[in-house]
């Protein structure tokens, strides 16, 4: 049975920063994640180019060259560990021999290199859930949930170390809701249909890992509350809707640890800060660096409670440095070195602090990962009982913080923001407090659901 | 005229009841369909493009005044038919094979409609089989194409390639955008027009044709 | 006639610190360089392509959606101010109304921006140094010369706020001292060939500032101390070899202020550091965020007494995020945001010390960078009268803090950088008092100097 | 054989001097030319390339070492015609029009020598031209071409069309390189090699012929 879980593991800001978390996770190599090192966490993808049989050795190249590239730097530049980790491509979650080659191909070099010169890596894989398209037979059974589990249990015996994804349960309908900025349908997706693909999802990851040892270790809301916030960056949609999605993704992601997941949580969900404060776990995050892979609002900020600091994704091009995955891994590196010298230092605290001013200002989407803030609202959040509820919770209680930090002049705010925050704010409170009245309120408008495939 | 000025405005605010009502009361006043579309309905959509162009108006607000465009089109079907008057484009969409990206080309259709063109959406993941049959059956002026991945921009090259097969190329302008895609591949490719975003897609189509 | 700078500007090293010089920089706009904020200053390429008279439009092309990407995001993250350094590619020198051109559409777009948006921006120039190669008739005269001097006249006159250029009086010289490691040569390369041409070119560029209100910014020595940092890291030569180039270099850069630049100092050439510790101009200074251009192990180092942050070079192609410029200029955006934080906190020197610490131990080259080092290196490189004396001073200082920082446990170098430490320190003892006789023993020793052209 | 080994060795330390008299001894010892060549001279160099490959020697170790080995060649020169021994093979290296970056096309040079190739440098700066007329003259293998600069990449395919339009293409393998080349640029212009960097260089060379 799920764990649910009622306080918040961090209860001190002091305690609530990058690089140390209340429960850090060990690698089978000694690294450990959340430990008292911030580590730099490298993602790449291919350049233009098919996904075939045909081009499979070209495809097999780059990844060896990608890692080849990225262990050579990281021993050049002493970095005390690294992850690397691999997102397949849709090709390869359909084919999963393909994918497991892949990871085969990334592991064996890394593994070649800490051998050889004593440089800890370690790898994620984060197979590309295909349960999407006309073709999906159903969320929890048919060829595209046999493939990603088969891909997650292949690569995990063939020497991952941590096993990761971000999951699509919900996500036809959050895309309705991100058109149209439906606070309403948001939730439903969130915390209704997301928590409860989760929930299968995360289960027969978590029995993967305990019969493989690979780590099962977190689950991003990217399609949903990046895809807002990327949205919100191009000024298509308002930026207080994208920072409530945010924190309502919270309460979906957290499902896969209420089911047993350890951490570090993925990168791209930033989500990962409530996730942090709420259980304990180690995360993921990526920042300014990660600006080859999307811009953002929160290029600093997005560093403060970070166990790993990763760059999203960039493709296997050449800059004028050299190919691109490398260039991303030093600028990591960097970032790294610093943090790491202030947690000597015991200055970690006021770096912190000084990467959450320099964002929080100028950007709700920001303001709501301030870590004092994050913790307020997640000790708020464990609160309520129901995913629903949740749900409900983490998007007022961001409108408030948004609002009170607006009116006391630590946040600005847009003028047209500032009606659709009201708006907003007006339609969750008038959600309705039972479950299935809100489900059947908000069923009969989702166009793209097809309720059968969550057994609904 | 007020009333097509007043229609243009119910548009640009979404007021789909207020469209249906003045959009009736017009013909009544006996303007002709094609002027109320043209300097009523698809005037306000025009207003609000350049509105949401400039950061002022978000995207659910233009969503709202195409489904409000739609009242009012509806209302006009029959007497744009009688009088003879055609959308100023048709347009068939999909995001290529192998990617589920939705929302980029549905902001892609949404500006479309916006600007009066007759949109086909294939959706998601369409193959080059079905896109050309699509284009044999729809016959369209332009053929929008999307793509969000690495490795699937290279299929609106297959698509492409497999229209220059059937010897359709001619027959219909190729656009083509996606985070990836570039001016410079979409020249590559021999595409005829790249988009960069949303935005700017229904200037694209209408330099198209 | 030339100023020579007896004592450094700084004496404390409380007051050596990023953002604040103490001869700021005031432009047209308002704008302060070193006035208690760092900005960014964002450079950039071409993609792959020929520059003809065909391809003119396509390059406009570029230079236009590259500014308006730049003002674009300028505008999104709110930056209080920025510089764009466009460096002209040789077509662009040896046809001046080229590089005018360029000039003239990036000018356009920043004023533009800032009346409709206030975002103040500036523009550096700097034209590629063409005086290089078999067509080349002479340094000071013939239609190399008048091409640079006719692009830095035309561009100030069309709206550039800040005149440089990377000179190349010395290089072709240069070039064979970092192939064999030969630091004889070095020295006369940079402290009297390069110091030569120096001062002839940039009484000129001084002469078009007092004329046209341009500023006189600064010279790097980038294909000298650069190209030698870009070796060593690529293993090709000991680091020891390119940290003393550096400090060498910095007699060299220095000659454009003793005959009156202003600053800032170019961000390609790390030894601005020790032309801000004696000038009291403020600098450019380029690091992680620049392992675009170049890899190196100065990452998180060099901004630590910068007053401009800039990305080195980055082709105008596309990342997943969109233009690799604006990526690269979204990433300084948000180091200076960190930085000018920490100045309104007062926080500044211990974020410097962070900075500096994170990185010295590891590298010589980064050593050299310190605060601390390159004061107490300057205080004695002043003292010493004439440009060879003090070419000869740099090198010796560089190898006494390098090795008593090894001794001491404070710089990790490899065995085999410890031969070289003394080879070269050696060599460098036993170099002859009197210039002439120095003169004549390298000078037979180059092969690919034509003292002619240099009136010698 | 203990000499040979000594001469190698003797390049490896780069003692000019001592190949020099290694080498005459060699020969009054009744050793070919060619086992000179080959298991003393050449066997050093490829020694100390497989050291500079693993970064545990710089460059000036190698030039030097290079130097040594000119010296000792210079002994054999006379010696090896009369054994009919000709290089392993023949390069015109060049970096191309418009650009005048000089050191990363010596590194190539240096570990081509090294590897035991004759080396005809045309410098910086060489348009298609020159480049052409050099290939005609010298007959090489193999033709290397350098670019440090986006903006002059794309001579390194001006002038693999000039070499088909003077039916030169067929006689010479092409290898490029330099900082903005990839392997997939090389593919694209149709260049028969690409060397990441000059400690690969020799090896890419090697593989050509
Ligand atoms: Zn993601
Ligand atoms: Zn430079
Ligand atoms: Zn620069």
């Amino acid at each position: 049975m799920a764990h649910v879980f009622k306080t918040t593991a961090y209860t001190n800001l002091e305690d609530f920063v990058y690089g140390k978390a209340l429960k850090p996770v060990v690698l089978k190599n000694g690294m450990v994640i959340g430990g008292g090192v911030l580590y730099p966490e490298i993602n790449f993808t291919l350049p233009p180019m098919l996904i075939t049989k045909e081009t499979m050795s070209d495809v097999m190249r780059n990844y060896r060259d990608i890692t080849t590239g990225i262990c050579e730097r990281a021993k050049e530049l002493e970095v005390p560990g690294f992850v690397a980790e691999i997102e397949t491509l849709p090709p390869m979650t359909e084919n999963p021999q393909w994918g497991i080659e892949v990871c085969k191909t990334v592991v064996d070099i890394i593994k070649e290199y800490e051998a050889k010169y004593k440089i800890k890596g370690a790898v994620r894989i984060t197979p590309n859930d295909i349960r999407e398209g006309k073709e999906l037979e159903h969320m929890w059974r048919g060829r595209h949930w046999d493939s990603i589990l088969e891909t997650f249990e292949g690569c995990a015996m063939t020497g991952a170390d941590l096993m990761a994804i971000e999951s699509v349960g919900g996500k036809e309908t959050h895309d309705e809701a991100v058109m149209y900025c439906d606070i309403s349908k948001s939730i439903f997706a969130l915390s209704v249909l997301g928590a409860k693909d989760m929930e299968k999802l995360w289960t027969e990851i978590v029995r993967i890992g305990e019969k493989t040892g690979a780590v099962a270790s977190g689950d991003t809301a990217c399609g949903f509350a990046n895809t807002a916030m990327v949205l919100a960056d191009k000024n298509y949609i308002p930026k207080v809707f994208a920072a409530a999605v945010r924190v309502v993704s919270a309460v979906r992601s957290l499902v896969a640890f209420e089911v047993g997941a350890k951490g570090p949580h993925k990168d791209c969900g930033y989500e990962g800060v409530y996730v942090k404060a709420i259980t304990g776990t180690p995360i993921s995050m990526e920042g300014k660096t990660a600006a080859c892979a999307h811009l953002s609002h929160v290029g600093n900020i997005a560093v403060c409670v970070a166990d790993l600091w990763s760059n999203e994704s960039i493709q296997n091009i050449k800059l004028l440095a050299g190919m691109a995955p490398v260039v991303s891994f030093e600028q990591l590196a960097y970032d790294c070195r610093l943090m790491n010298r202030a947690m000597e230092t015991g200055d970690s605290l006021l770096l912190r602090d000084l990467h959450a001013d320099s964002d929080s200002y100028y950007d709700p989407q920001a303001y709501v990962l301030r870590p004092d803030v994050v913790l307020e609202i997640s000790k708020e959040l464990v609160k309520a009982e129901t995913h629903y509820e949740r749900g409900k919770r983490a998007a007022l209680l961001a409108f408030e913080h948004i609002r009170s930090a607006h009116e006391n002049g630590k946040l600005r705010l847009d003028e047209r923001e500032l009606s659709w925050l009201d708006n907003l704010s007006e339609t969750v409170e008038n959600l309705p407090e039972d479950l299935e009245e809100f489900i059947d309120s908000v069923m009969d408008d989702c166009e793209n659901l097809d309720p059968e495939k969550y057994d609904m | 005229m007020k009333i097509l000025e007043d229609i243009s405005l119910a548009i640009q605010k979404g007021k789909a009841r207020d469209v249906k009502q003045l959009v009736m009361e017009a013909l009544e006043m006996g303007i002709t369909a094609q002027e109320i579309l043209d300097k009523g309905l698809l005037d306000g959509m025009g207003k609000l493009g350049v509105r949401f162009k400039n950061n002022e108006v978000y995207v659910p607000e233009v969503l709202i005044a195409a489904r409000a465009l739609n009242n009012g089109t509806e209302i006009l079907r029959e007497r744009l038919v009688e009088e003879g008057v055609k959308p100023i484009g048709k347009v068939v969409i999909a995001t290529v094979k192998g990617d589920l990206h939705d929302i980029g080309k549905n902001l892609v259709k949404m500006m479309l409609e916006g600007a009066g063109f007759e949109v086909v959406d294939l959706g998601t993941d369409v193959s080059e089989d079905e896109i050309i049959k699509a284009v044999q059956q729809e016959n369209p002026q332009i053929l929008a194409l999307s793509a969000l991945l690495t490795t699937t921009m290279t299929n609106q090259k297959v698509v492409i390639d497999a229209l220059k097969e059937a010897n359709l190329r001619e027959k219909v302008k190729v656009m083509v955008g996606g985070a990836p895609v570039t001016q410079a591949f979409a020249d590559e490719i021999g595409a005829d027009g790249y988009a960069e975003d949303a935005a700017t897609a229904a200037e694209v189509a209408r330099s198209l044709i």
